[in-house]
Parts: C-alpha cells; structure tokens; sequence
C-alpha cells in the first residue's frame, strides 16, 4: 500500500532530467540507468550501490535521496496549504539592492517584489544563514576531528543504537559508517545552502509560498547539519552515546571558584575546549585551574569532561564578563557578544580566539611560539590573539591563566556598592532604558531605587535572567549610569544562590527506549513529546521555561532540551532546593527530562521520531522524506517550544522541526521572525486526511492547529502545547488523556473548559470522563456530530484510479 | 520630534507610514463612524485599572471584547465577558477579509488595541497595516503604536487615565 | 628572490594544523607530509598529485591553494590599511534577529555590535548573496552540461589559448582539463561560502575589517564561481573561445519581428534557451519564430546562435512585457521581474518558469506530456508552468508561441493613444512619481504634458532608458495613472529608433593578445583597461555608459564590457548613425571594444590580468594568489566601472575584482552599496612601497587612489577612471601618457590642470609636454621634490633579516 | 504627519533619530555658532539660480566652498573660489577629527550642503551622523534631508526661493 502512495509522490518528483541536477545525483543514483530500463524508482526498489566504497549492501530507496528543494516542494505545498504563512514586517521598506530602498506597504518595489514575498524571501534569508552557522561550524568541527582522529574513525554509538543518523539515512540515503562517510552529507547541504541563498537575489524567486518552501529546505539543511557536528563528535570525541543516566555537572555563577585561575570559553565550537581539556589532564592542571564556559560550548565540554563547569546561558555573557572572574576568556563562534574583545580588555582579562568565524581584528598568531603569543599578552603587547589550532589554544589559555590570576586580583571583583550607588544615583527617571529594553522591564525603578540604596528591585531583575544582560539601557543611558556593572554587582553579592545543576547531555536517544515508546506515543497514552529548546531573550526571565517543563513533567509528558533551555531548566529550584534534573529521570519516558546536549544536538529530537517511525513503524528511511515527515505529522504528538527567539539558528531549526511534521511554539518576541504558520480551525475542509487503509477521505480535526505560532504569555503556551500534541492517530484513550490536559490546563490558566473541544472529539469514548457533562454541553452548543476514526492517517495525494 | 509621537520602542518606526496621533475626540469619532468595531486587549487589563476602564468602554461603545494571552480568565472571573484568542490568531482573522466574525456577524471595520505586549502588539498592527486594507486600527495604549492607523500618544498614567476617562462618554 | 617573498607570506599563511581545515586540503595537499618532512611550503616546491585522477604532471605550488578565509586575511588587511571602509549606513537599525530592531547610532545593539561591524557584516551578506546568484547558477549549468556532455567533455579552447581558467588556477591550484575537474572548484566555493555567510549569524564575527575581509573571500569565491560558468558554458557548448571579431547580432526592441510568434527569455541562464535554440533548428523553425532575450541570457544565447535577438538590458524588462510583444516568456533566473507572471498575465502571454531559483507557484509539469501542459495554458487552466527540463522547454514554449501568436494578435499592441491622453490627464501634479523614482526624473512633467498631447517629455525619458521602468512611480500614483504603458507606447511609435546591435560575447582574451599587450600596459604605453560592468540603474540613461567608453577608446585605452553594460553600449549610435562596436575593433589592444559576453564572462576581466602576470611576468599562478594580485595591483592600469548600481552580483564582482588589486568606480547610486574603499592622499605614510630589487622602502603614489569609489557625476568618474589606471610601475613615457589623459579630462571637464598631478610626478621626466609650464607651477606650489623610481613594487612584507 | 518633514524621498527614513527642521533664522544661528564651518556644494548650484546664492551666502557668511562632482567647472568659469572633492571623499575627510582641513586649518565644525543629488547626499549625512559626532551638518536644499542634524523642509521653488534670500542677512 505505501508503495502505490509513494509512485504518486515519484510523478511529483522524479529527479529526472530538470535544472536541479544535484551534482551528485546523477553520479550516485544513476538516474539514467533507471529511466532507460524504465524501472520505476520508488521504494520497494532494491538498489545496489555500485559506487568505489560500496559495501555490497542492499539499500531500500525512497524517491528522493538528496533531494534538491523542488523534489520536496509538494510537500511543503501541502503544510502550507493547512498552515499558510502569517506575516509581520518587522520593516516597510526592503534595503536589500540600491534601486531602493523601496516602501513595499501596498506598493511593488523597484524589481516588482510585493510585501509578501519580501516577508518569505526574508524568512528564507534567515533560514540560510540560520543553517550556514550550524553547517559551518559542523563542517569545521567534522575536518577538525578528521585531522585528529583520521577518515575512517568509526562511526558507531554502540549496541543500543543502530541508528546513528536518522536524518541523514532519510536525506542522503545512507549511513555514514566513518566520519569520512560524512563529508558526502555535508557536500550535499553547502551545494543545497548555495542554491537557497541565490534565491534571496534581487530578481530571483517572486511567489512567497515557493519562498517558503525554500525556507522549509535550508531548515532541512539545517537539521542534516546539526546532525553532523553532533554524530560527528560523539563518535570521535567519544561524548555520552544515548545513556540516559550521565551525571549532574555544576551550574550557575556561583558554581564558579574565583579563587582559582578561569579559564572562561564562549561559544558553540567544542575544539578549543577539548585543547583545553586535553592540556589541562596532560599536565595535571584540572584541580589547579577553573575551566568554565557559556553558551552551548560549555555543554560540550562538560560532555567531553564532567570537571569543566557550566556559567550559563547567553544572557549571562555580560554579566560574568563585567564581574572580571575570568582571566582568560576564549571564544569559538556564535552567539558571542560582539564587544567580548572590549569587556574583556575592561577586565585585563586576556582574549583569545580560535576560529574564522570570529576573528576579532586580533593578529593570526597560529604559527607563533607559544611563549612569544603569551609574553606580547601579559605584556600588553597585545589585546589577545587569534589562534587556530586548538591544542595550542589548549596550551596558550592555560599558560595566560595561570599567570593572570595573580596580576589581575584587583580586577577580579567590580566596584563597591557605595560607588555603584552614587552612580544610579545620577538617574533622572527619563524612562529612556525602559523603553530601549526589549522587554520593558522595570529597569528604571531598579536603578533609580538603587541610588536611593535599595538593590531589592535590581536582585528581582537579577534572578532568573528577568533582565538578561543585553545592555541596551546602558548604551541610552543619557546620565552614562553603568546599568551592566550594577546588575553584575548585585550577582556577586548573590553568588550563593546562583549555584545549580544540569544533566550532561546524552545525545541521542536509544533504540530500545523508541521501541518502548513507539507505541503508548502513537496511541496517545504518552500525551506527548515537548521539546524546549533555543536561546534566550524570554519575555519574562529562564523561570517561565523551568516551569513549563516542570507543568509537562508532573503531567507525563516526555520532556526533551537542549542548549540554553537545558541550562534555564538546570536553573530553577523548587522549594526543597531541587533542580527539575534532580528530581525527574534522564529516560526517553513519560516523566522523563532529557537533555540531548548542546545546539547540534537538536538534531536528536526530529531523529527521534524519525526512528519512531523505522523501528516502531518499519518505515524504510532511505529517501524517503515525505513518507517519514507523513508519518511524524500525523502521527507523533511531539511539539517544539522555542521560548525566547533570538537567532537566525533557531528559526531556521524550527523551520526544519516544521517540515518534519512538528509543530513549534515560540515566545512573543517569536513573533519578530515575521512570519507564523497558523492553521485556520474554522476552515473545516483544510483538516480532512486521507485513510491510507480505505483510500478514504476522512474529516481531521486541528491536529496540530498551528505549525508555527507565537503565544503571548507562558499560560497562553501552557495550553497550547498540551493542544498540539493531539493526533489523528490518538485512540480513545489517548485522545481522552490528551484532553484530559489540554482541559485541565485550560481550566487553570483560562479559568474554563476550552469551546474547541469539540473539535477534537470523534466519538463519545473521545471524552475525558472527569469533564463529561461539561464536555457534553459543548458539543451540544456546536451541533456536534460523531465521526469517523482515521488509522492510517495521510496528507499525502492517494492513488488516484488510473 | 515629538516625543508624544515617537514609537514607544523607538525602533518599531518601520517606514514612512505612521499612526495618525488619535485624541480621545478622534478616538471616538472613528468609533462612531465604525460599523463593527471590535476590541482586542491584551493581558496588561488583567489588572486594575485598566480591566474597569475597558469593561466600561466596551459597554458604552457596545464593543464585543477579544482577550489575548491568558487575559480571558481575569475578565471571566471579573465577569466581564469576552472570547479568548492569541493575539496572532485574532490577527491572523482580522486580515481575512471572508472571516465571519466572533459571534458570526462578518468581519470588522474596525479594531480597538489596548493592553497588549507593545512589541508582539507592534507587530500583530504591521500585520493588520498590510496585508488587512478593509479595517482601520486605532490602539489606546499609553503608548504611541505607529504601526497602527492612529494611535494615542505616549502619555504618563495621569493623563492616560484622563483619556480613557473620556472614552467613556459618547 | 620571489621565492624569498613567498617565504614570508608563507610564514603568515601556512596550512598548517588549525581549525579552518578546508575539506579537502589535507586530503589533496597532504599538509601532514610536508610538515613531517620538514620541506618550506612555498612555489618553487615541486608537488606530485597522488590523487587518482593524477595525471603525473609536476606542479609549482605557491603556498594558498584553496585558500581559507583566513589564509588571504593578512593581504586583506594590507589593502584595508590604504584603503580603510568608508560606511554609509541605510538603516541606522538592525533588524536581523528577534532581540531587535536595535538603533545602532552611536550605540550597540543587544548583541554587542556597533554600527562599523554591522556595515562590514551587510557587506559581506551582500556579497555572500551576490556570490551564491553565480555559483549556483554555475553549479546548474556545470550538471546540466555534465548530464549533456559528459564528465570527461574536455575544458580545450584550442590553441590560441593555454589558460582556459585562470582564476582557478590561481586559487585551485590546477587547470581543470574536463568540465568533471570542474566539480572540484564548486565544491571548493560552495564549502567557502558556507563559512562565510555563517559570520554573518548574530553573534559571530565582531570586526569591521574581519568582516571586510571575508567579504573580500566572498568577492573571490563569486569570480571563481562566474568563471566556472563561462568555461563551461564556452567548452560544452561551443561558444566563441576568445576570436576577436565575433559577429554583431540586432539590439533593441525595434529589431523584434512582432509578426511573427515571439519568444522572450529573461534571466541568465543559458540551458532553456540552448533547448529553444536546439528545438527549432531540429524543427526548421528559425525563419518563423523570433527567439530574443532580455539581460544576460539574451547574450548568452546569441554566443550560441546568432539568429536570436537582444531586446536590451534589464530596463527594457516592463517596457517590452507591458508591450504584449512576446507570445511565451520564458524565465530562467536572475535580475527578473518578480511579478514577471503577473505582468504576463496582463498581456494574455503564457510564462514558462525553468529554474528552482525562480517557481513562481506554478505547477511542477516537467514530467508531464508536452501536448497536455500546451493544452492547459492555452486552455487558461494554468497561467504557465515550472518545467525544469530544458529540452521540454524548447517544445512547449515553440508550441506556445505558434498558438498564442495567433489568438494574441490584439493583446500586441498598448491602449491607443488617446486612452493614454485620457489616463495621463488625470495627474493633478502632486510630485510623488518624482519623490519615489530612484532617480527623481521629471516624471510628473512627462505625465501631465502627456495629459496635454505632448509626448516629447515622456519620450526623452524613454529614449537612453533615462527612464528604467522600474515603475515605482505607477505603484504611488494616488490617481493609478498607467505611468508604465505610456512609457511603453512611446517605445512602440519610436520603434525605428530603437534598431542597434551588439558584438557577440567573445568570452576570454587570447594569449597571443596577451603577449602582445603586456609591455606597454604594464610600462603605460596603453594607459589603461577600462571595464564597463554591471547592471542598469543608471543615474541619467545609459547612454553615459556608451560616452564614457568612447572616450577612452578615443584615447587608445582598452575597453571592455560585459552584459547589461555592453547592451547599453551597443544603443549608442554617432551621428552617423554607428554604433561603438561598428566604430571600434574587438581586438584587445589600444582602442579595442571587446564584449566579453555576460555576467559569469565578468570572470575574464580579471582573467586577464591573472594572464599578464602569467604569460608576459611569468608569474606561476598556481596557489599563489598574494603576488598575483600584488603584481595586477601595483602593475596593471585597469579599472572597473559600474555606473548603475543595483544588485548583490555587482556587490561581489566588485569585491573580488578589488582583492585581486583592481579598483572600481561606481555611479551615484553606488553609495546604497553603503561601503566604499577610499584612500587618503594627503596621508603620504600610505602610499609606501616596496622595490622588490632592492629591498628598499620607497615612497609611492595614491596610484590607484581610491579601491572602490562612487561619483556623482560622469564627469567626476571619467576623470576618476583616467587618474585610477595611473600605476607605480609606469615609465616615465607611460606616466607622461596617462596624465596627459589625466590633465586633458580634468581640463576639459573642470576647467583646470589638477592640483593633485604633483602627487603623480616622480621625477620632470614624468611631466606631460603639452602642460610643462602649468605642472611646473603646480609642482613648486607643492614643495615637489622628485624621488624614486621603484622598479619591481610589492605591499607585501619584504624579508626581514634572519 | 507633517509632509515637509518626510524625507524628500521617503525611504531615506532610517531610524529613530531625525533632522530637526531648521528655518533660515535657526540655520544662520547654527552658522553664528559655528567656529569652522564649510560648505559643500553640488550639482544643481551650476545653473542659477542656485549658483548666485550660493556665492551670496558664502560671501556673506564667510564660507570656504567644497564643490562635488564636476561642479566646479561652472564656479571657476564664473569667478567663484571652491576646492573640488568628489561628495564621498569629502564626507571622508569630514568624519575623521584628525584632518587638517581644505585649507589646512583643521577639521570643521559646520558643514552646510545644497545641491547634492538627493539619495548620495542622504549616504554621506548618514556617514556623518555616525561617524563624525564632531561637526553638526546642516542643508539648504528644497529638500528634507532626514540624516542630517537640521533640514529645510521641503519646498516649492518659490518659498525656497524666500529662505535662501533670508540667508544672506546676517
């Protein structure tokens, strides 16, 4: 049955003899041979790989093996026909060539482009450049590890996991066996990448929805390329293989001795931070000197070593950096501060960097001798310098640590609180910060209190990131109050509380857990899989994040993380004094709260429904995009949450996440992506689904309602999530347990059983049994009518009779 | 410039076009010229004395009432009436010119903000300034929205409160 | 003793064991080998390709092939130090991630950046987009023409030409022999590009000058790209290989037949149009359908068959759709209206789109049957069709044209006049055409006379495309006045006029020309190389474009041009009623007008610089970027020139054309580029050089002055473009030349002898004759005293005593 | 909002920060305040009437002229002084506090500009507003340059005409 289903998506996208020729398509997958046999090329088909590394085994071939972006535009039509794109134009006006700028409000600019396809050819940029930091960095890292561990260092995560790329057996169509096996993928994603930015080109691409289904390919992109740096470092690095039970690694500011040398890495890259780590161990300097990290680099290396230590998330940049503990601060590549190399030299504190990404102006001391790199530094000689062998980085650090901790103790602490005073006390309530504040918080009755010698407002800003450091304030300030160092003052005077804990990332989840899952997922006796993942910049400080995973926890859902997410989450006590990683299992599990690792890790979560889908469904993954994204859509109740948009990186993770058939929920500053997918409950005839058992049309229901949507306040989410994890494929039980939640939390936060309900009801065994007569009284109130259950639900065109 | 009519976050300006700075008289006026106006508001209502200004001008204006975010609860508990939508979802209706309405009564004329995130706010009225050209927008926020087709101007509480005051009287 | 110099860029630049590993150099370049065996990489090294398609041929490899960002970084920066970016911000606002829109004047934002960085940062994403419009379109080509051809087509141009590739082989390190050899170098870029536009992420790179620098790489990769277009192009299908006097072929929207069915292809790729070429020769339908082309891939298809037409560069695009002349558009890629279909469908013309970087919603019917994607059109049920197969496009868009041209009789002629009288009275002169036109033409003259009867101010806008049609103007009209259909049925009575021709694209410039042209060019006895580039946009018509290049071919420079620029010379006719290419020979040499083809034939430009060093210098290219481009800059005369700014392409063009040590003069609207490389004059310290024979440090000239400069006026730019081909290398009969040119176009123009000339005099010998008395008294005014010749100028760094 | 405050081309808007709108009495008090300042000169000052007075202020004010593109031809041929400099070299020159000046007496304080193409000017004012917080710059053209510190606002030729002639009292 399948089969037939896949010889129609094959008439939409035979990768024949088009204008899309992926370079290695016609090499690789003989297209010729096939046509000129006229074998039909779908699944089912037994190919055999006649390549130089062939290894004489039989693969299953779907129809679209590197597919170019229009080999899967049929799909991504079909999401956007459901879910068609919402825009917000952040701008007016396009800048992007000099024929402008043009005003696009009603009117076409200079080159014809209209308002929306701007806000879709923005949303593909975006995507791009998203994916490009992703894949460049994983590009890097895979040479990185290649150079040091060799081409044909295995592959292999042990006996638990027989899937080790999920995402690249479903694009590429094979295994990688060896990190050399990789380099194939990454080809494909930069010659893909490259196509997708020429887009962007004035001139180019001028309907929004084929925009968006570029924006759909480089999220795609993104996702093989997450893929790869993090396969890529497990295997070499030989970082936790899917063990759900690593250990706890310290978190927070306070975690941190000041006492010792620091060592401080920001960033993504974990190859400074194993030369580091490497040196360190080499030398016996780990109980000597602090090694500590922000961003997602820390969660790497606590991966590589549990002695390193985690500072926290992106918006404690600022914060640490201005507190002067560092001595040595390292940055790799992305979302580093852009100042870093001036706050740092604030701080005496001695700045290094490692890769092209950012390169800082410094002098390319790579092939200088160590001591020369060290004695221009402490010398003054230099600022810091830009050095691109991470073992020497390892060494260079270590060497400057250790020499700086003892010249800059001075700097080691920030002025006195009476000098912070007597500056706030300069406010003259102009009100500018607040406005400035991307989220207007109070910082104005903070500072202005402080001057008045009560830091009580400026401590509640403080904690959990409810000001997250950006330091907007501070450059308006007319009266030049140092805003920052009085946030970062009261973090010092605070540093007991700022010590927690977060659980070492695991990366990928185990077969056995899938195949444990597979079924109480799709049947709905696991409400759902809810992912927090992406940066900061919430709305209301890291606490909402904690909460929402603590909400999902208590309730049974299986709760995933990564990245800052994972660190807010670490950040959160309840009173007891625990942290969510204290008391809830790492298991892939209803109740479970696993921390996949870092950004690249991300990968893990589409990968686990992928393999929900191979090992609990038997799908065939090789080339079989659309089969497997189907199946995912209609049938795995997982749900994105991206609390605190910031990145290129998390747009265009979502955009991936949301071709896979996952919805995604955002913060409201996700709205400032300027482009949502909602769907349109009210447009009845835009859910029906094909029965794949009956050939039957069935009426759907909005499951899920929205494939991207923006929510307003953590309770506005709350709900929505446990609404987005419905399924077609619920039975009555899982469906009742689902909106059992859905209702229970929409009776908390809203105050009343939701009126949609009805929606989601098919027959009566549908209803939670707790919200009964209530239940009843809406249906009744909406002419409900009972219908049909849908078994093998599909959006994918049927065969027509031919 | 003046700062009555600079953005609130000084860097939504977007382009050309700005909010018409709207007095309580304009305000009304536009109300009165309204066929089916409508009232979003947002979550900073949940709290006095923002909820009893808009319960209070909802009635006299006879607006039917769209809460965003979580705000539906407070009113509910308040007894003030109203539906609940995203802020994005209302949005997303609002520029349907074929939505049929709240209640079923067809799309509307004209759409009241007060009380939502400014900036989620800013970009829902970008939204509406594009892509919805059969609606007019008007925000009663203490701050200038200049994404909206007119706006109140940025004010401090006591002269807002004045404001919002004179709503209340057709 | 170059080789001692390459010692030292070694030193800066070494391969070596860092983390921007690029894929394939330590796979080909076995860096590991070198370093065990303790062997100086530098040229003169002698390297064995082991690689299994090594053809035993030996090698001289200089010490960057395949260069890194990174490795160029130091020659960057050395540019940089003479030439420091001059910003002139668009927006004072970033808006590229969530925690914005930040106003960055005179603060950071969020993220840390300032308003420097972020205008390096749009640089470089301007020049990331820019690249990747080539290269994908080059990657397309180069597997279309593999899947046409073969992999193992051979790269020959015959023997008048040994270095098909230049570029490549400069940063490759070797000659592709076959268009297969070819994939290597996309590889290559595609990886660079990757990395590059990853900087461009939030939180990456923090320097201005880094980012410059990687806009530079960027700059470089697009020259790559552009070149692996053309030479694939040129080998597989046969196009001109270098021949001086190709033909000229018709120009103008007065050279199309309208009675017969017509075809109009827009874009820049060739493939649809050498299917349309091929499927009406096969077809014996040359004689009765008109095949033409707007922008590039009319010159290109004309470089292929000389029975095809140019309707003109891309200001004639809504001219000639909104003159319902063509019966089928067919749209490749690049510089196309984005409501291309739209304006098709105004017209009743049916649209074929044929790339993915273009869908425009359409169906997909590639794998569809001709006859039922003809009938569908015809039958309106479409309103055109994707279709990526080439060869399919020839057959539907032949069976297209013969159809439609017959029901489309009506629809080929605009609304009478009198309907456009009527439309045009309706103006009540409220000025904001001229307020939105990018050029503030006296647009509302033109209309409201035109309300009155007279037509002769709308015709002098249409006349030279001082009017572009980019129809801004239209789209603000409160009164939605057809601004754009008058100005179309201007054209349609002036049709006469509008008859002109263009010589077929040569593509590269010969060795033996080479040969014959090195000497005086390097000396100064051919003052110069003057490139006329890049898109429309034009300031006041083009016909400034078409002056300019008289000029200097006047005055025995060398001119070149390629694509919309060389549409725009050939609409320029003397009194005689000749155009330059009739007045003018295609040799290259004194007074020589070559057309070296389209956008990607851009590539020959500095090809042929990369020539002189190799063929007259004999300078090893191979892996030696640093002293080729040190070589072109300090010797060559040559300067590019787009006067119509307008797209990311001329962005990245002109990036890379400036790294290779060229300068470039911009129009007005070149400023919207929003960075500009200036030089200091009155900074003497930084126009040091140093004489490669001596070792001496010798003071040099601002030669050229400026890198990358925008005038405001033709006249500024002719005297600019004759003061920036003045070069340190130039004898004293070379340098008496070029500043009698210099003086002559200052006077004739300014009135005056330039103050600056003294700048420019080494010694009396290098004093014009005509102007002794008047330099002599501008030299004493100045404290001139004469000094050194240099013989053989670097900016590199000189060996230091060791 | 007031249409002699949008920039002459709307799209110039750039950001939060604004040209005040100068009248001829606050320019010739910028000019009274200013210790070095210049003027730059541009195109459209080659035909009159833009030429005269352009030479009548200069005198008047005591202005040393920096003419652009190829203005200068017209200037010289008719007698008036000016140093040429093409409009992106001397926004260059302007934005580093460093420079000696046309006339080597150091950088300027003022610079006043009229008839420089529209959108090329508006690039350099923006190079100026962020990279030269030494000098304040004002036009005179008919136009509202919004990147510069203070503009004339747009005008018909005739009250144009007017606020030219008041700038050459003191």
């Amino acid at each position: 049955m399948n089969i037939k289903i896949n010889n129609i998506i094959k008439t939409n996208n035979e990768v024949g003899d088009n204008l899309t020729p992926n370079s290695i398509k016609p090499k690789d997958f003989k297209v010729d041979f096939w046509k000129s046999k006229n074998i039909e090329f779908s699944f089912g088909e037994i190919i055999e790989d006649n390549s130089p590394d062939s290894r004489d085994e039989e693969t299953f071939m779907g129809p679209t093996p590197k597919p170019s972006g229009t080999d899967l535009r049929s799909w991504d039509m079909k999401l956007l026909e459901r879910y068609p794109p919402f825009y917000a134009p952040f701008c007016d006006m396009c800048c992007l060539c000099t024929f402008g700028k043009c005003d696009l409000t009603g009117k076409k600019g200079a080159c014809g482009i209209d308002i929306k396809a701007q806000q879709g050819r923005f949303a593909l940029l975006t995507c791009c450049i998203g994916a490009a930091a992703h894949s460049a960095h994983s590009r890097h890292l895979l040479e990185y590890l290649i150079h040091k561990c060799g081409s044909d260092h295995p592959v292999d995560f042990g006996n638990n996991i027989d899937i080790e790329a999920p995402i690249m057996r479903t694009l590429i169509g094979k295994a990688p066996k060896t990190l050399g096996d990789i380099r194939e993928s990454m080809d494909y994603i930069e010659e893909e990448n490259l196509h997708l930015l020429s887009t962007c080109h004035t001139g180019q691409e001028g309907n929004h929805l084929d925009f968006e289904s570029k924006a759909f390919h480089a999220g795609l992109m993104d996702h093989i390329g997450m893929e790869i740096g993090d396969v890529s470092q497990i295997a070499a690095l030989d970082l936790p293989k899917g063990e759900a039970n690593t250990p706890l690694v310290e978190l927070g500011i306070g975690a941190i001795d000041h006492d010792k040398p620091v060592i401080l890495c920001i960033g993504h890259n974990i190859a400074p931070g194993v030369g580091i780590v490497d040196y360190l161990e080499d030398n016996d300097f780990e109980d000597e000197i602090e090694l500590c990290g922000i961003c997602c680099t820390s969660i790497d290396i606590t991966r590589y070593s549990d002695r390193a230590k985690v500072v926290g998330p992106i918006s404690k940049q600022l914060k640490f950096l201005k507190s002067g503990v560092a001595d040595v601060v390292v940055v790799d590549e992305q979302c580093i501060r852009s100042d870093v190399l001036e706050e740092a030299q604030k701080k005496g504190a001695a700045l290094i960097a490692t890769t092209d990404k950012m390169c800082l102006g410094l002098d390319d001391r790579t092939n200088d001798p160590v001591d020369a790199i060290v004695a221009d530094i402490i010398s003054k000689k230099d600022d810091g310098a830009l050095i691109l062998d991470p073992e020497k980085v390892g060494e260079v650090a270590t060497k400057l640590s250790l020499s700086l901790s003892k010249s800059r103790k001075s700097l080691k602490s920030l002025p006195d609180m009476d000098k912070i005073q007597e500056d706030a006390f300069k406010c003259t309530e102009c009100e500018w910060c607040v406005r400035v504040c991307p989220n207007s918080i109070p910082i104005m009755d903070a500072v202005s209190s402080a001057g008045k010698g009560d830091f009580e407002s400026t401590e509640k800003l403080y904690d959990h990131d409810i000001c997250y450091t950006c330091g907007r304030c501070e450059q308006e300030c007319p009266e030049n109050i140092k805003i920052m160092d009085l946030m970062a003052k009261i973090g010092e005077n605070n540093l007991k509380k700022e010590k927690f804990n977060i659980r070492v990332g695991r990366g990928p989840i185990q077969d056995v857990e899938v195949r444990r899952v597979g079924a109480p997922l799709v049947l709905g006796d696991i409400p759902g899989i809810v992912a927090f993942v992406g940066c900061s910049n919430y709305p209301d400080g890291a606490d909402d994040v904690a909460k929402m995973a603590e909400e999902f926890l208590e309730r049974n859902y299986i709760v995933v993380t990564s990245g800052c997410g994972a660190m807010s989450i670490g950040e959160y006590k309840n009173e007891e004094g625990k942290t969510l990683y204290e008391r809830f299992s790492g298991d892939f599990d209803a109740r479970g709260l696993i921390n996949v690792g870092s950004c690249v890790s991300n990968s893990h979560i589409p990968g686990v429904a992928i393999k929900v889908a191979n090992i609990f469904a038997k799908k065939p993954l090789e080339g079989n995009f659309e089969v497997i994204a189907d199946y995912i859509f209609n049938r795995i109740g997982a749900c994105g949450v991206a609390w605190g948009a910031y990145s290129q990186k998390a747009a265009a993770i979502a955009s991936g996440v949301n071709r896979w058939g996952i919805p995604v929920i955002l913060g409201p500053h996700g709205s400032k992506y300027r482009r949502l997918y909602l769907g349109r409950s009210d447009k009845e005839e835009t859910w029906n689904l094909t029965d794949m058992r009956t050939g039957k049309l069935i009426k759907g229901e909005p499951a899920p309602e929205h494939l991207l949507y923006a929510a307003e306040s953590r309770e506005e989410a709350t709900v929505n999530i446990a609404k987005n994890c419905i399924r077609p494929t619920d039975n009555n039980k899982g469906r009742q347990i689902k909106l059992n939640h859905y209702i229970d939390l929409h009776k908390k936060y809203f105050g009343t059983i939701p009126e949609d309900v009805y929606r989601y009801i098919r027959n009566e065994k549908d209803i939670p049994i707790t919200y009964k007569n209530d239940v009843k009284e809406i249906l009744e109130r909406n002419d409900w009518e009972p219908r049909e259950l849908v078994m093998e639900p599909t959006i994918l065109d049927f065969p027509r009779d031919e | 410039m003046n700062d009555r009519v600079i953005p609130w976050q000084p860097t939504v300006i977007a382009g050309p076009k700005q909010a018409l700075l709207a007095t309580p008289e304009t305000a009304k006026l536009m109300l009165k010229k309204a066929k089916r106006p409508l009232f979003v508001v947002g979550p900073y209502a949940k709290n006095e004395p923002l909820m009893s200004h808009v319960k209070e001008i909802a009635e006299i204006w006879d607006l039917p009432i769209v809460t965003t975010a979580d705000t539906f609860k407070s009113f509910h508990d308040n007894g003030i009436e109203s539906d609940s939508y995203g802020i994005v979802e209302i949005a997303n209706l609002l520029k349907d010119p074929e939505w049929e309405g709240i209640k079923g009564e067809g799309q509307n004329d004209l759409v009241l903000f007060v009380g939502c995130i400014y900036y989620i706010a800013s970009q829902g009225l970008s939204t509406l300034k594009h892509f919805a050209p059969h609606l007019k927008t008007l925000t009663i926020c203490k701050y200038f929205h200049s994404n909206a087709d007119a706006s109140f101007p940025n004010m401090k509480d006591e002269e807002w409160e004045k404001y919002l005051t004179k709503m209340k009287t057709k």
